[in-house]
C-alpha cells in the first residue's frame, strides 16, 4: 500500500520542479519542496491527489540556519495518507505566500505563525493578532525569545516563610539550592 | 445509523416521564470529603528514614516545585551516600504528576490520599511544606500513589561489563576487563540522576556528575576536562579505584549503582594521549614562581601534588627510588588490573607539565634529607608504605615466607620468579588477592595449573577486599579459606612445607580492640612451598628522613604527626599519601591535592616575605 | 370595615405574600433539585439570599429611573397583593377587581423595562424587549381567561368569584365549570412565571440573564422579592379564579403550592423556546383553548 | 469626573463603629453577616483549567447549593470570584475589570497551584504568577486542580470566615489600591485603566487608607482618558463608517 | 448610591449593534470570546477572540524534558485531556522506535474511550444548558463523574490522568477494576433511556436544534472540519479507523454519521458515538484479561533521555475531532518543536464565525456548543 502510494506520489510530483520525496512511516510521506514550487504542488495535491484536508501548517525555527521551516500537512480522505510538504524560507524577512485560496484552514495557521514567529503571509485574509492581541513583546516562539527571563523581569515569585523553615534556619539549615536556581523569592518579610 | 431518526419530531410527553425522579433518591454525595482512591495522587509524603536527600525529585520536577532543604541533625554521611537534606514542596507549583515518586531512587517519596488544603492569604506559607510520613496536616489519611514495579522509572540495571572468562585470563597478565564501548557508555551514563552523591563521597571530590553527563552527551573531551579538574591519575582511577562513589550512588539503593569507574575509564581510553595533554594544558599553567619543591616518592600522592604545584608555577622535582614512576600503582597492582602502559599515560601528562622525576634516587641513602631541604623551598614526603607487615608467627622469618608487596614489586618489574606449585597467602585484603591472582597466573604459565590457597581471619562477608576481587579469585581456582588464623609455618628440612591455621572464634575483644582468639581444636594444615603475608604495610619514613630530621619532627603512633593539611611540625616538610593516610589510590590523590594546596599557600607567603 | 383594620390588612397581606412567596421559591428550587437528582438548598436559603443582597455594601445605581424601575416592579406586586383576597383578609380586593389587577400586574414588567433601559446594557435591553414580547404573548390567553371567568361568574370582583365557588363546592369551582379556560389559564400562568420553556427573556446563555444583567445589591434583592410576589400572585390568582379561592389558610396554601408545582416542575424538563416560537405557541394553543372555552361558556 | 487631587488623603482608616455594651447592639450586623455567609453567589467565569471541577461541584453529585452557593452569570450579582487556575495576562485584565464591578463585600478564591506561584506555567510568558499581586485573595484551595470535594471544603472555609467576620480582604483593595494598581501597571503598562473609579469608591465608602493613593495612582491620573464609546472592531473595513 | 461611579457609555446610533459573547459569559464554552454584530436578533457578522487561555504550551514544552512534558500536555484540553497524552506519547514513541506492548495499547484504548464517553456526556450537558435545559447538564455532569471515579482508581487523577508515558502506561488495572467498568457501563446504558426521554426526544429541544448551524459536506471539508462535526455532514471519517493507531484495527465499532450537518445532526452523531464507545469499552473489558505482558516498554532514565533526531506527525481521534501533534527532535533532551493541532482550532474560529452568520442571537451559544469547541485547544 505504502509503496504504491509512494510510487504514485512520485509520479504526481514529477510534474512539479523542486520537489524531493521521501517515503516515511506508513501513511506518512515527506516532501521537501522548493519554496517557489509549494503553491503549485499543493494545488496539484488538492486537485489531482484528493488531498483536500489541510491538517495543519507547522513552523519550525532553525536560527542556526537562519531559516524557518514551514510544514504543510495535508491528508487525503481517499488515499488515507498524510503528506507533509516541507519548505524552508529565510528567517529574514520572513515572508511567504498564503495558501488560503487553496486551503481555507490556512487562514488560522498562517495567522498563528505570524503571531508566534513573525512570518508574514502575503494574501492571507487576516494577519491581525488573535491570541496575542495584548502582547507587545517579540514573537514568543522564536528561539531567541527567552521566556524565563521575560517572566523574571515581569513577575515576582511567592514569598514563603513557613514556621518549619524559620525553625530549621534558626538551627543553621535552610534552603540548600543555589540562589540562582531557586524559583521563589525569599525576601525579608513585609513590613506589615 | 442512530436509533433516533433525524427527522423524528420528538415528543412533548416523553420529558414528562422524568417526573418519576420525584420518587427517586438524589445521587448527591455527603458533604464531607470522600476517601480518595488507592492510588490517588494527593499531597506528598516522605519517609525520612528512607530518603537520602539525593534531590532527584527536585530535578525531575516539571515546575521547580521541589526545593531541597538542609535539616541539621539528620544523618549526613557522604561516604554512605546520605545527606541531611529533604525535599520541600511548593504547592504553588506542584501539578501532582507524581514523576518525583516514580523516579525517586529510594522510593521514599509517595503521595497520600489527602487532598483538602485551604488557607487564607496570610497563611500562604502553608503552601510550602516539608513532607514527612504524616502528611501536610500531620494526620496520615492513607497511602496514595506510590512506586511499584509498573511505574518505577529508575533504570536499575547496569550495562554489563565485558570481561575475559576465567579460563582466558588465568594464563596471562592481559587486562581482563574490556571497558565500555561508546554505546554502552552512553547508556550507562544515561542512568545517572545527577544527584552528586558520588562527588561528595569521593575522597578527591571528582566531578563525576559532570563527566557522566558529558559522556551521555557524547562529549568525551568535556568529560576528560571534568576528570582532570580533580584527578591527574585518571587512567589509573578509571581502572583500580576503590570507587567510594559507587557505594554512595543513590541508584544503588534499589538497583545497581552507576559504573562510575568504568565510565571514567571509557572517557580516558577513548581520547588519544595528545588530546588529553592538550585538554590539561587548557587549564593554563601559572607563570613560574621561582620556588622549588622536592617531592619524595613518585606515587599517586606525590605526583598529584607535583601536578598541582607545577600548574601553580612552581619548579617540582620528584625523587623516586625505583626505576619507574607510579609507586604502589605500578609496583603493587598487577597488570591484569592496571596495564602499566596506562599508568605511563598518566605519568606522561604530569611530566609533560615540566615535572622532573629523578629515578633511582633514594633519599636518605643517595641524597640526604638535609641536602634536599637546602636545595628546595619545601619538601613533600610521599613515600607510601613499602614494607609488608609480618605475622610474626613461628617460622615467619623463613626465606620462603614473603611479604606480598615485595613479591608484587618483583612481578611488576618483570623479574622472573621461581614460583612453586603450591603457595599460601595470609590475608583477606586487596593486596592478598592481587598477589594470589598474580601468582596463580605465573603458576598457570609455568605449570598449567593453579595452586594458591588464601587464608584470612575474617568471615567471607567481612573481607576487606573488594567483593569482585574475591569472586574473580574464586573463578580463577584460588582456594579461599575464611575465618582461619595462621598458627605457624611448617618447615621441614629447612624448607617450607605448609601452614597451620586454626579456626577463628572471635576477632575482637569486648572493647572492640583487635585481638583474635582461636579454636585450637580445629587446626588445619595447608601444604605449600611459599607462604606470603599480606596483612598490611609499613613505611620507612625514619630511614628516609634520616636521624637528624627524624628527631626534629614530631611523631604520633609511629607516624609523622601532621596537621589537617599534611604539614609536619617542621615548617618545610609535608607528608602525603599512604604514608599519611589509608592505602588507596584515590585517597592518595586527594591527599596530594590537599597538601599541594597548603604548600602552595606556604610558597606564596614565602614569596611575599621575600618581596 | 374601618380604616385601621384596612391598614393592618394592607400591611399584612403583602407581608404574608412575601413569606409564602419565600416558601414558594424554596419549593421551586427543591423541585429543581429533586428532578436533577440532588438535594437542593437549605430551608432558609431564599431569605438568606434576599437579606444578603440588601446587606451589600456597594449599591450600584444607574440613575434615578433605574431605582424607580425596581420600586415600580416591587410596588406593582405589592399593590397586586392587596387586591388578592386571602382567607380572612380581603384588603382592597372588592375595590379593584380583576381588570385593575390585570393592569397592576403589568406594572412590574413595565417598571423593569424602565429600570433596565437606564442601565444601557445591550443584554438588558434585549432581555426586556423579549420580556415585553413574551408579556404580549401570554397576556392574550390571560385576558381571555379573565374575561371568561368574569363572564361566568358575572362579576369581576375576586371576592365574589371566590365566594361563588366556595358556595357551590368542588363542582362549582372554576376548574370544573370551565376546564378549557382553566387549562388555558395554566399556560398563561406558566408564561407569566417566565420559566422554561418560556424563559427566553432571561436566557443566561445568550444575554446573561437579560434584564437582571446590571442589577446588583438591593436592586437584585428587589427582583428577588419581586419573584416571591410573582410566584405568590400567579398561584393565588389561579387558585382564586379556578380552585375556589381560600376557604381557610390550610387549603388555600395547599392549593396555591399545588398549582405552582405544575409549571415549576415542567420548567425543568424543557429547554426554552425562541421568542417567535413562544409567541406562536401562546397565540395558538392557549389562545385557541381559551377561545374555545369562552365559546362553550357563552353558548 | 472626580479628580484625584480633590480627594483628601485620610491618614487613619475610619474607626469601626463603637460597639456599646448592649449585647443586642450587633445582632443586626451579625444576622446580615450570617446571611452573607449562607448565601454566596459565585461568578460563572471559567478562567482556567480548574473550572472543569466546578461543574461537578455545582451539579448533582456534589451540589453546592446545599451550602447556599449558586452560580451567577454577571459580576454585578456575584459575591465570589473564583479564579480557577492560571490566568493569562489577557484574562487577568478581564478579571480585574470583573472584580471591580462586583459589589462588595466580595471575595476572591484562588484555586489550583497556578494562582499561588505560577504553577505549571511558571516559565510561561503568557500567564500571571501571583494572583495576590493584582487582587486581594480571601482564600486559596490547593490542588491541580482541586477535586469538587476540596472546592466545597474551601467554600465552607470561606463561609466560616465570613461568618466569623475575618474575611474582609476586599477592603484591602481600597485601602492599598496603590499597591495593586502598581502591580497591574507593571504588567499592563502605565496607561492601564479600568472603567471603575476605585478611588472614588474608596472615598464614598469610607475605605480610604493611607496607601490608597501613591505614585501609581498619580500615574493613573496622568494617563487617564475619558471612556470612549465602544468601537466596532469586527473588521477593519467597517470601522470608518462608525465614526 | 454612587452616581459618580458609573458613566454609561454612549452608543453610536445604529440599527446594528455589537454584543460581546465572552470571555465572561455563560454562553461561551470556557474562557473565550465571540464578538457578534447583530441586526435586530440576527447575527450579521462575528469574530472570534482567543488567547484568554493562552499559556504558550509550545514554548514551555521546548524548555522541558521529554518526560516532563507528559505532565504538561493533558492541560491543553481540559474536558478531554487523555488524547493529548496519547498523541504526544505516540509521537515520541515513533521517534524513539519504541514498541508499545499490546497490553499497554489496550489499556490506552480503555482510557481513550472512557475519556470520550466523559467528554460527550459533558458536551450534552453544556449543549442542553445553552438552550435552558439545565437538568440534562446536572445529570450529564453527575454521570460523567462516575467515569472520573474510574479514572481516579486507574490513574490516580480525576481529570489529569498523566497515565501515558512514551513507551506505555504507568499503571496496570487494579483488582476488580474491569468489573467496576462493566458496572458503570451498565449503569450508563440504563441511563440512556432517561436521557432520551428528557433530552434526545424532547420535542422542544429538537425544535431548537434542528436546522441550526447547518453545514454541507463540501463546506465542512473546505473549512477543515473533523470529528463528529464532519461525520454529521455524512463523511464517515474517523482517525481511529482511517489512520489506525493503538489496537483500534482489532476492535469492532461503527462510525455513526448523519447528513444534515446541523446542531441536531451533530448531537445525534455524538449520542451514537457514546454508544459506540460503550461498545468498544465492552470489548476492552472482555479482552484485556487475556492480554499478557508488560505495560511499558523499557525507557531510559527520564532525566537523561535524548530522543533521536527526527519528526513525526501523530494523529488521534479525540472526542472533538482530529487531534494532531507535530513533534520535531534534534536528538536532544528536550523537544525542539512541538505543534499542537487541536480540532477546535478550526471549529472555534473559522467554522464558528461562518456558521453563526445569519443565525439568530438565541442560537449562537448553541452552535458553539454543538460544535463542541474547546477554547484551550485553540489558545494552547
Amino acid at each position: 500500500m505504502t509503496t504504491d502510494i509512494g510510487q504514485w506520489l512520485g509520479h504526481l510530483i514529477g510534474q512539479v520542479e523542486g520537489v524531493q520525496h521521501r517515503g516515511r512511516h506508513a501513511r506518512r510521506q515527506r516532501l521537501d519542496v522548493a519554496p517557489d514550487a509549494l503553491p503549485a504542488l499543493l494545488e496539484l495535491l488538492q486537485g489531482k491527489g484528493s488531498f483536500v484536508h489541510l491538517s495543519a501548517i507547522s513552523c519550525v525555527d532553525w536560527p542556526e540556519d537562519g531559516q524557518f521551516e514551514l510544514v504543510y500537512h495535508v491528508w487525503s480522505y481517499e488515499l488515507k495518507t498524510l503528506v507533509s510538504a516541507h519548505i524552508r524560507i529565510p528567517r529574514e524577512p520572513g515572508r511567504y505566500l498564503s495558501v488560503y485560496d487553496i486551503y481555507k484552514p490556512a487562514a488560522f495557521f498562517e495567522r498563528d505563525i505570524h503571531e508566534m514567529y513573525g512570518v508574514f503571509f502575503e494574501g492571507s485574509p487576516s494577519m491581525e493578532k488573535f491570541i496575542l492581541t495584548e502582547w507587545d513583546g517579540p514573537p514568543p516562539m522564536r528561539k531567541e525569545f527567552d521566556s524565563e527571563n521575560w517572566v523574571n523581569d515581569h513577575f515576582d515569585w511567592q514569598d514563603y516563610h513557613p514556621d518549619w523553615l524559620n525553625d530549621i534556619e534558626s538551627r543553621g539549615g535552610g534552603i540548600a539550592i543555589r540562589p540562582d536556581e531557586q524559583r521563589f523569592s525569599r525576601k525579608a518579610k513585609h513590613e506589615s | 445509523m442512530s436509533d433516533i431518526d433525524y427527522k423524528a419530531k420528538g415528543s412533548i410527553l416523553n420529558p414528562l416521564r422524568t417526573l418519576s425522579f420525584f420518587a427517586r433518591k438524589p445521587v448527591t454525595m455527603p458533604l464531607a470529603p470522600r476517601v480518595a482512591a488507592e492510588r490517588y495522587r494527593g499531597f506528598h509524603l516522605n519517609d525520612w528514614d528512607k530518603c537520602v536527600g539525593c534531590s532527584t525529585c527536585q530535578k525531575v520536577c516539571d515546575n521547580a516545585a521541589i526545593t531541597m532543604v538542609r535539616v541539621p541533625g539528620l544523618p549526613n554521611d557522604p561516604v554512605k551516600g546520605v545527606r541531611d537534606m529533604r525535599p520541600a514542596i511548593d504547592y504553588g507549583r506542584c501539578c501532582w504528576c507524581a514523576l518525583c515518586v516514580d523516579l525517586c531512587p529510594t522510593g521514599s517519596i509517595t503521595l497520600s490520599r489527602e487532598y483538602v488544603h485551604t488557607c487564607t492569604d496570610d497563611q500562604l506559607s502553608s503552601y510550602f511544606i516539608l513532607p514527612d510520613p504524616k502528611g501536610i496536616h500531620g494526620q496520615f489519611l492513607g497511602q496514595g500513589w506510590r512506586k511499584e514495579a509498573d511505574n518505577d522509572l529508575v533504570d536499575h540495571a547496569r550495562q554489563a561489563m565485558g570481561e575475559m572468562t576465567p579460563a582466558a585470563r588465568i594464563g596471562n597478565f592481559a587486562e581482563m576487563v574490556n571497558g565500555y564501548d561508546r554505546q554502552q557508555a552512553i547508556l550507562e551514563a544515561s542512568r545517572c540522576v545527577q544527584c552528586g552523591m558520588c562527588h561528595d563521597a569521593c575522597p578527591t571530590h571528582m566531578h563525576a556528575p559532570e563527566y557522566i553527563r558529558a559522556i551521555w552527551q557524547d562529549d568525551v573531551e568535556e568529560a576528560v576536562r571534568q576528570i582532570y579538574r580533580t584527578n591527574p591519575f585518571a587512567h589509573t582511577c578509571g581502572r583500580v579505584c576503590t570507587h567510594k562513589c559507587e557505594d554512595a550512588c543513590s541508584i544503588g539503593h534499589t538497583g545497581e549503582p552507576i559504573a562510575i569507574r568504568w565510565l571514567k575509564r571509557y572517557a580516558m581510553d577513548s581520547l588519544a594521549p595528545e588530546r588529553v595533554a592538550a585538554i590539561v594544558a587548557e587549564q593554563g599553567k601559572a607563570a613560574p614562581s621561582g620556588r622549588r619543591v622536592a617531592i619524595v616518592g613518585a606515587g599517586p600522592a606525590g605526583l598529584t601534588a607535583a601536578f598541582d604545584l607545577a600548574m601553580a608555577g612552581h619548579r617540582v622535582i620528584v625523587y623516586e627510588a625505583l626505576a619507574q614512576a607510579g609507586g604502589m600503582t605500578r609496583y603493587g597492582i598487577p597488570d591484569y588490573r592496571l596495564p602499566q602502559a596506562m599508568l605511563d599515560r598518566d605519568v606522561a601528562v604530569i611530566t609533560g607539565l615540566g615535572v622532573e622525576i629523578r629515578y633511582g634516587v633514594r633519599i636518605g641513602t643517595d641524597v640526604s634529607m638535609a641536602e634536599l631541604r637546602r636545595d628546595h623551598d619545601a619538601v613533600l614526603l610521599a613515600i607510601g608504605l613499602q614494607y609488608g607487615r609480618s605475622t610474626r608467627i613461628p617460622g615467619s622469618e623463613h626465606a620462603d615466607v614473603y611479604r606480598a608487596v615485595d613479591l608484587l614489586r618483583e612481578v611488576s618489574a618483570g623479574n622472573p620468579l621461581d614460583v612453586p606449585k603450591q603457595v599460601l597467602v595470609i590475608g583477606g585484603g586487596n593486596v592478598a588477592m592481587d598477589i594470589a591472582r598474580s601468582l596463580a597466573r605465573l603458576q598457570k604459565i609455568r605449570y598449567g595449573e593453579v595452586g594458591v590457597t588464601v587464608t584470612a581471619l575474617q568471615a567471607l562477608g567481612e573481607f576487606p577486599a573488594d567483593r569482585e576481587e574475591i569472586v574473580e579469585a574464586g573463578e580463577e581456582d584460588i582456594v579461599i579459606l575464611p575465618s582461619r588464623g595462621p598458627q605457624n609455618v611448617a618447615i621441614e628440612d629447612g624448607k617450607v612445607i605448609g601452614l597451620r591455621t586454626a579456626a577463628v572464634v572471635s576477632l575482637r575483644d569486648a572493647e572492640g580492640r583487635f585481638a583474635p582468639t582461636y579454636d585450637l581444636d580445629d587446626v588445619q594444615f595447608h601444604p605449600g612451598s611459599w607462604v606470603i603475608e599480606a596483612i598490611g604495610q609499613l613505611s620507612d619514613a625514619e630511614a628516609v628522613l634520616g636521624s637528624e630530621v627524624s628527631e626534629q619532627v614530631e611523631w604520633r603512633r609511629g607516624r609523622l604527626a601532621t596537621d589537617a593539611n599534611g604539614r609536619t611540625s617542621a615548617p618545610w616538610l609535608w607528608t602525603a599519601g599512604d604514608v599519611a593516610n589509608g592505602p588507596d589510590v584515590v585517597h592518595a590523590v586527594a591527599d596530594g591535592h590537599r597538601v599541594a594546596a597548603d604548600m602552595h599557600r606556604f610558597l606564596n607567603t614565602l614569596a611575599e616575605v621575600m618581596a | 370595615m374601618n380604616v385601621a383594620s384596612l391598614l393592618v390588612e394592607l400591611v399584612l397581606m403583602p407581608l404574608v405574600a412575601f413569606v409564602v412567596g419565600l416558601a414558594m421559591v424554596l419549593m421551586m428550587r427543591r423541585i429543581a433539585a429533586r428532578l436533577q437528582r440532588r438535594v437542593g438548598p437549605p430551608f432558609f436559603q431564599p431569605l438568606f439570599d434576599i437579606v444578603k443582597l440588601y446587606g451589600k455594601h456597594t449599591q450600584t445605581s444607574h440613575g434615578l429611573v433605574h431605582d424607580l424601575g425596581i420600586v415600580m416592579a416591587v410596588g406593582g406586586y405589592i399593590a397586586a397583593e392587596t387586591m388578592l383576597p386571602v382567607p380572612g383578609m380581603t384588603g382592597i380586593a372588592d375595590k379593584g377587581g380583576l381588570v385593575v389587577l390585570a393592569y397592576v400586574m403589568m406594572v412590574p414588567s413595565l417598571g423593569l423595562a424602565l429600570g433596565v433601559g437606564q442601565c444601557a446594557n445591550p443584554n438588558g435591553s434585549i432581555g426586556i424587549s423579549r420580556a415585553l414580547t413574551a408579556m404580549l404573548a401570554y397576556d392574550v390567553p390571560f385576558i381571555i381567561v379573565i374575561f371568561g371567568v368574569a363572564f361566568h361568574f358575572g362579576s369581576s370582583n375576586l371576592i365574589t368569584i371566590a365566594a361563588a365557588q366556595q358556595a357551590a363546592g368542588i363542582a362549582g369551582w372554576g376548574v370544573s365549570q370551565m376546564p378549557l379556560l382553566a387549562l388555558a389559564g395554566l399556560f398563561a400562568l406558566h408564561g407569566m412565571l417566565g420559566k422554561q420553556p418560556f424563559e427566553i427573556y432571561v436566557a443566561p446563555a445568550e444575554i446573561a440573564t437579560g434584564p437582571m444583567v446590571e442589577m446588583s445589591g438591593k436592586h437584585m434583592g428587589g427582583l428577588f422579592v419581586m419573584q416571591c410576589f410573582q410566584l405568590y400572585t400567579a398561584a393565588v390568582l389561579y387558585v382564586t379564579l379556578f380552585l375556589g379561592g381560600g376557604e381557610n389558610w390550610l387549603s388555600f396554601l395547599a392549593k396555591s403550592f399545588a398549582v405552582l408545582a405544575v409549571p415549576v416542575s415542567l420548567a425543568y424538563l424543557f429547554p426554552r423556546y425562541r421568542t417567535e416560537d413562544l409567541v406562536r405557541l401562546m397565540w395558538k394553543w392557549p389562545t385557541m383553548i381559551g377561545l374555545l372555552g369562552l365559546a362553550f361558556l357563552m353558548h | 469626573m472626580t479628580s484625584l487631587s480633590d480627594i483628601p488623603v485620610i491618614q487613619t482608616p475610619p474607626e469601626a463603629p463603637a460597639r456599646g455594651g448592649n449585647p443586642l447592639a450587633n445582632v443586626f450586623d451579625d444576622f446580615i453577616r450570617y446571611c452573607r455567609s449562607r448565601s454566596l453567589f459565585m461568578l460563572h467565569y471559567c478562567t482556567g483549567c480548574g473550572a472543569i471541577e466546578l461543574p461537578p461541584a455545582m451539579t448533582s453529585r456534589f451540589d453546592m447549593e446545599r451550602i447556599g452557593i449558586q452560580p451567577m452569570v454577571t459580576p454585578r450579582q456575584a459575591d465570589i470570584l473564583l479564579v480557577t487556575g492560571y490566568v493569562s495576562v489577557k484574562t487577568l485584565k478581564r478579571i480585574i475589570l470583573t472584580y471591580e464591578q462586583m459589589a462588595s463585600p466580595k471575595y476572591v478564591i484562588g484555586i489550583c497551584s497556578c494562582t499561588v506561584n505560577g504553577g505549571m506555567y511558571w516559565q510561561s510568558y503568557a500567564t500571571a504568577k501571583k494572583l495576590n499581586d493584582y487582587l486581594p485573595v480571601d482564600l486559596y484551595i490547593a490542588g491541580c486542580m482541586p477535586r469538587p470535594e476540596a472546592v466545597i471544603e474551601g467554600l465552607k472555609a470561606l463561609r466560616d470566615n465570613i461568618e466569623a467576620g475575618t474575611s474582609d480582604n476586599w477592603k484591602d483593595y481600597y485601602q492599598r489600591y496603590d499597591h495593586y494598581l502598581g502591580n497591574q501597571q507593571r504588567l499592563f503598562g502605565a496607561d492601564w485603566q479600568t472603567p471603575t473609579e476605585v478611588i472614588a469608591e474608596a472615598k464614598h465608602y469610607g475605605l480610604f487608607g493611607p496607601d490608597t493613593l501613591g505614585e501609581h495612582t498619580r500615574r493613573l491620573e496622568d494617563h487617564r482618558k475619558p471612556l470612549e464609546p465602544l468601537r466596532m472592531t469586527l473588521n477593519a473595513g467597517r470601522l470608518e463608517h462608525m465614526e | 448610591m454612587r452616581a459618580e461611579n458609573y458613566q454609561s457609555r454612549a452608543q453610536p446610533p445604529s440599527h446594528e449593534y455589537e454584543l460581546n459573547f465572552g470571555p465572561n459569559h455563560p454562553g461561551i464554552e470556557g474562557n473565550y470570546a465571540l464578538k457578534v454584530r447583530l441586526h435586530g436578533d440576527t447575527v450579521i457578522d462575528a469574530k472570534a477572540d482567543g488567547g484568554y487561555l493562552h499559556r504558550g504550551f509550545e514554548k514551555l514544552m521546548e524548555q522541558r524534558l521529554w518526560i516532563q512534558n507528559i505532565a504538561l500536555v493533558p492541560r491543553i484540553c481540559v474536558p478531554d485531556p487523555a488524547p493529548m497524552e496519547l498523541a504526544y506519547s505516540m509521537a515520541v514513541e515513533t521517534l524513539c522506535g519504541l514498541e508499545v506492548p499490546a497490553r499497554a495499547q489496550w489499556l490506552r484504548v480503555l482510557q481513550m474511550e472512557l475519556s470520550r464517553v466523559a467528554a460527550h456526556l459533558f458536551t450534552f450537558g453544556g449543549h442542553a444548558a445553552t438552550t435552558g435545559m439545565y437538568s440534562t447538564m446536572f445529570w450529564g455532569v453527575a454521570d460523567r463523574d462516575l467515569i472520573l471515579d474510574l479514572f481516579e482508581e486507574l490513574t490516580g487523577g480525576r481529570v489529569y490522568h498523566i497515565y501515558n508515558l512514551p513507551g506505555g502506561v504507568r499503571r496496570d488495572v487494579p483488582d476488580g477494576f474491569l468489573d467496576r467498568v462493566s458496572a458503570t457501563l451498565d449503569y450508563l446504558e440504563s441511563r440512556l433511556a432517561d436521557y432520551d426521554n428528557l433530552f434526545f426526544t424532547n420535542q422542544v429541544f429538537i425544535t431548537r436544534a434542528r436546522g441550526i448551524g447547518p453545514m454541507s459536506q463540501q463546506q465542512a471539508l473546505e473549512l477543515g472540519v473533523t470529528g463528529p462535526n464532519l461525520r454529521a455532514t455524512g463523511l464517515a471519517f474517523d482517525v481511529r479507523r482511517d489512520d489506525p493507531y493503538l489496537v483500534y484495527d482489532q476492535i469492532e465499532f461503527d462510525i455513526p454519521t448523519e447528513t444534515a450537518g446541523d446542531a441536531w445532526a451533530r448531537t445525534l452523531v455524538r449520542r451514537a458515538e457514546l454508544k459506540e464507545s460503550i461498545r468498544i469499552l465492552r470489548q476492552v473489558v472482555a479482552r484485556l484479561p487475556g492480554i499478557p505482558g508488560p505495560i511499558r516498554a523499557p525507557i531510559p532514565n527520564p532525566l537523561a533521555w535524548n530522543v533521536p533526531a527526527g519528526e513525526y506527525y501523530s494523529r488521534v481521534e479525540s472526542s472533538k475531532g482530529e487531534l494532531a501533534w507535530y513533534v520535531v527532535s534534534t536528538g536532544g533532551a528536550k523537544p525542539w518543536r512541538t505543534h499542537i493541532r487541536g480540532p477546535s482550532a478550526m471549529h472555534a474560529v473559522q467554522v464558528l464565525e461562518t456558521l453563526v452568520q445569519g443565525c439568530r442571537l438565541e442560537d449562537v451559544a448553541q452552535i458553539m456548543f454543538s460544535l463542541d469547541a474547546c477554547p484551550p485547544e485553540v489558545d494552547r
